[in-house]
């Protein structure tokens, strides 16, 4: 099953991933992190397609995606 | 090898060669044109790189981004190139980063003139670029002693990973005089673990000049000038020229205008009358102590130069009130002459 | 002993080469020997001069005032020079393009018609080997057969060219010979 | 949950330190540097690469990038890397710089530099705006756009229209690779790395010059969020600075 970590410590809160996220399963955080930012966070892992759109556009390379068996992809990156 | 007699600009070029550096930038500009286009012909024949650049200010930041690899380089200007290039030689000076310069000097300021000056004197001894930082200046007074310093130049700017500095008047690069290429011994210099050519099996290199946090930049000024007073130590070179007791005068005079101050000098010597010369070869470091001691019982110091009254400042700073301290200068590309130092001389017998 | 000469005349007649082709020889004789040009304006039309130093001891300034020689190709050298000769000295002035005498009464002139000599031996652009030629036959600054070995080795590649520039150096050297 | 099965699929490349950025939140910088970093890893470079930074907002590169690297004085990154590439061939150079730095006060290097076919890669990050000094006017800023020295917007009858670098530098006869992306969307960082990897491969190849212009946001000085910045840079930049390739080494006859 794909999924995304986010490391809540890295992310600045641009929300560019919230914006991005084809599934629209990814949210800022209601609380903040170490360095002040309302943080991105995954609502419902289980949506997740392991397109790695969120972690291409992250400027803060904040989000890791894993991957299990195949992976399909529709675009090369 | 045999000598052969050679345009100053030229020796200057074949001493690089003769030293083993394969790498120069350099943007036209008289008095000094012609060692790039001695290195035009000479470096493709020797398997070295030769560039033409657009403008000083970019060729002295090619001598950053080349010296910063490891390799050797250098380059040639005068006075106005030479203050282009001042933006690079602070951050050169600033990132430690071996590589000489050639400053073959004529008038200012402004576009001012071509013709011979020691006007750049402060430029390159006080700083010229901003920030503290200190270049070795070396000063010959002879194409063969133009060839001696170049050929040094290179290992003394990577034993203080420092940018050196040959400073010659018009003259020096337009002269022709016999020359030798003698190697000189090799200087044992260390590694350059500094180098950035690529962070094969070690961690990646910075070479900057940027140190935003105050203390780590004073901490970076302070290192800088360790290695500034060790120049102090081991690096002031001159000659002493008639300096012995009974001396009535002292010259103090750099150079070209060394060598008029010679023909004076003999003259003198004819008539009876002991007139010294201390000649600085270093620039930085000044010879405090040497003139100092030339200073010790002669009536009066004269610093002669060609500029309004630059090195007669470190003059003053040496002798100390030992003697009074002169000053005779000829400004715009106008050489002293003998008959006119004598005069200046005679006012202080 | 220091002997000191400059060479002038028009840019283009040829000035430079001769100053360095007598510093050349005197190097290779063992002398001390300094060559300095003029270089600025002058370079580019009006009068263009070098100043050679040939001496038994190190030279201290390259400099020179009061040449104790003067080789003069045009009339404005002519004008600027002359004044300057130490007494006891010598000018030699290309009478071809020069139509004054130098009035000082205390050096030595030699009159060379260098234009005409090289223009009959073929080569118009070398009158200033001829002037050459009698310079240093009169003034023994150099000795002359060291300067023929050098212009050899120096036009040995072309040999017509070679042999004229020998007769308009021989016939230099003859002038000044001729008229001792 | 329960991960021993999968595996990493995207991750920070190796050429890039484990520093966090010190830009602004939403600045696409981070974004281009770690494309960088991906090419050099994808090429398998790493070792033999030397970066030069600019004067600008990327001044701190060197502390991101896992490769050698060196700091330019202003504008003058293209002269370093000549520099680098004259007298040793061998490595890889590429300098990153901002508008200020590259169509300012670094516009005589870039221009001879390009115009020599120096062998290294450029990225040339173009947000409108001086970022680093506090949002003053850039020869890219666009007409009407406010900035702390245009703050009645760029009056490009006093000023100059904006300097499209890409088209300008396409001008030159010698052979190069130049081309404009854009990092705004998901699909533009996707070409924006095809870009950049083509750039490197024409350097390592021996090719020619290559510059990448990188249309990029700068939401902090632009005053806008991140979505508000991304549509601006859609509808206001890329009509004036239209993406796509203006020059290849295959294509140069002009």
């Amino acid at each position: 099953m794909p999924g995304i970590i986010i490391d809540r410590d890295r992310c600045k809160g641009c929300e560019t991933c919230v914006e991005a996220c084809p599934q629209q399963i990814i949210a800022m955080s209601k609380e903040i992190n170490a360095k002040g930012y309302f943080y991105a966070r995954v609502d419902d892992p289980f949506r997740c397609l392991g397109c790695r759109i969120c972690a291409i556009v992250c400027p803060d390379v904040a989000i890791e995606v894993l991957s299990e068996g195949v992976q399909y992809s529709l675009f090369e990156y | 090898m045999a000598k052969k007699l050679m345009k100053g600009n030229e020796a200057i070029g074949e001493a690089a060669i003769q030293a083993g550096v394969r790498n120069y930038f350099c943007y036209p500009i008289t008095p000094q044109s012609e060692v790039a286009e001695y290195l035009a012909k000479r470096m493709p024949e020797v398997g070295g790189m030769f560039l033409q650049g657009e403008s000083e200010l970019a060729v002295g930041n090619m001598i950053f981004g080349a010296a910063a690899t490891g390799e050797r380089v250098f380059t040639t200007s005068s006075s106005p190139g030479i203050s282009l290039m001042q933006e690079a030689i602070s951050y050169i000076a600033g990132a430690q980063l071996p590589a000489v310069f050639a400053n073959i000097v004529r008038g200012g300021p402004g576009l001012g003139g071509i013709l011979p000056a020691q006007s750049d004197y402060f430029q390159s001894v006080k700083g010229g670029g901003h920030g503290d930082y200190k270049m070795l200046v070396l000063a010959p007074s002879t194409v063969q002693e133009a060839v001696d310093l170049m050929m040094i130049a290179f290992d003394l700017a990577d034993k203080y990973t420092n940018p050196v500095m040959i400073i010659g008047d018009g003259m020096i690069g337009q002269m022709m005089e016999p020359v030798e290429f003698k190697k000189p011994p090799p200087m044992a210099l260390p590694p350059k673990k500094w180098a950035a050519n690529g962070c094969k099996g070690r961690d990646p290199v910075i070479i900057r000049s940027l140190f935003l946090d105050p203390l780590r930049l004073e901490q970076n000024n302070r290192e800088l000038f360790v290695k500034y007073r060790r120049m102090q130590a081991e690096e002031v070179r001159f000659e002493r020229y008639n300096v012995e007791k009974g001396n009535k005068v002292l010259i103090v005079a750099y150079g070209t205008t060394a060598r008029i101050c010679k023909t004076v000098i003999a003259d003198f010597k004819a008539r009876g009358i002991n007139v010294g010369l201390l000649r600085p070869i270093s620039l930085y470091p000044f010879p405090m102590a040497a003139v100092a001691e030339a200073a010790e019982g002669v009536k009066a110091v004269l610093s002669v130069e060609m500029s309004m009254g630059q090195m007669v400042e470190d003059v003053e700073r040496s002798v100390l009130g030992r003697a009074p301290v002169g000053f005779f200068g000829r400004v715009g590309g106008v050489v002293p002459t003998p008959e006119e130092i004598t005069v200046e001389i005679e006012k202080l017998l | 002993m220091q002997k000191e000469v400059t060479f002038a005349g028009f840019g283009g007649q040829g000035i430079m080469s001769i100053g360095q082709f007598v510093a050349y020889t005197g190097m290779e004789e063992g002398s001390e020997v300094v060559w300095l040009p003029s270089y600025g304006p002058e370079m580019r039309g009006g009068t263009a001069y070098c100043t050679v130093v040939v001496s038994d001891r190190p030279i201290g300034s390259p400099i020179i005032q009061n040449p104790q020689y003067a080789v003069v190709m045009n009339r404005p050298s002519f004008d600027k020079f002359e004044p300057t000769i130490k007494p006891g000295g010598l000018i030699v002035i290309n009478s071809s393009l020069i139509d004054v005498k130098s009035r000082r009464t205390d050096i030595d002139q030699l009159g060379v018609p260098a234009n005409e000599i090289a223009i009959k031996h073929g080569l118009p652009r070398s009158a200033n080997i001829a002037m050459l030629g009698a310079f240093v036959g009169r003034s023994g600054i150099i000795k002359s057969n060291n300067l023929k070995k050098f212009i050899e080795k120096k036009f040995g590649s072309r040999r017509e060219v070679l042999e004229s520039n020998m007769k308009i150096l021989e016939e230099g050297l003859g002038i000044a010979e001729n008229s001792q | 949950m329960e991960r021993t099965a999968e595996k990493v699929v995207f991750t920070r490349p190796e050429a890039m330190k484990n520093a966090v950025t010190h830009y602004c939140p939403g600045c696409t910088h981070g974004v281009i540097h770690r494309i960088v970093a991906e090419v050099i890893d994808e090429l398998g470079i790493r070792d033999k690469t030397v970066g030069v930074g600019p004067v600008g907002c990327s001044v701190l590169i060197y502390n991101y990038m896992n490769v050698d690297f060196l700091e330019a004085a202003h504008g003058r990154a293209p002269a370093f890397a000549t520099g680098i590439k004259r007298v040793r061939p061998d490595l890889i150079a590429f300098t990153y710089q901002g508008d200020g730095d590259l169509a300012s006060i670094g516009m005589g290097e870039i221009v001879h530099a390009a115009n020599r076919g120096e062998k290294f890669t450029t990225i040339f990050v173009n947000n409108a705006i001086y970022g680093m000094t506090g949002g003053q006017m850039a020869p890219t800023t666009m007409p009407g756009q406010v900035t702390t020295t245009c703050p009645l917007g760029r009056n490009t009858k006093d000023t100059g229209e904006p300097i499209r670098m890409a088209e300008l530098l396409s001008a030159l006869k010698t052979s190069a690779f130049i081309t404009r992306v854009s990092v705004h969307s998901p699909r533009h960082i996707v070409e924006t790395k095809k870009a950049i990897l083509r750039a490197f491969r024409y350097q390592i190849d021996k090719v020619c010059y290559s510059l990448v212009e990188v249309l990029s946001i700068c939401p902090t000085n632009w005053g806008l969020t991140t979505k508000e910045s991304a549509k601006w840079l859609e509808e206001t930049m890329i009509p004036y600075y239209p993406l796509g390739d203006k020059k290849t080494p295959e294509h140069s006859q002009r």
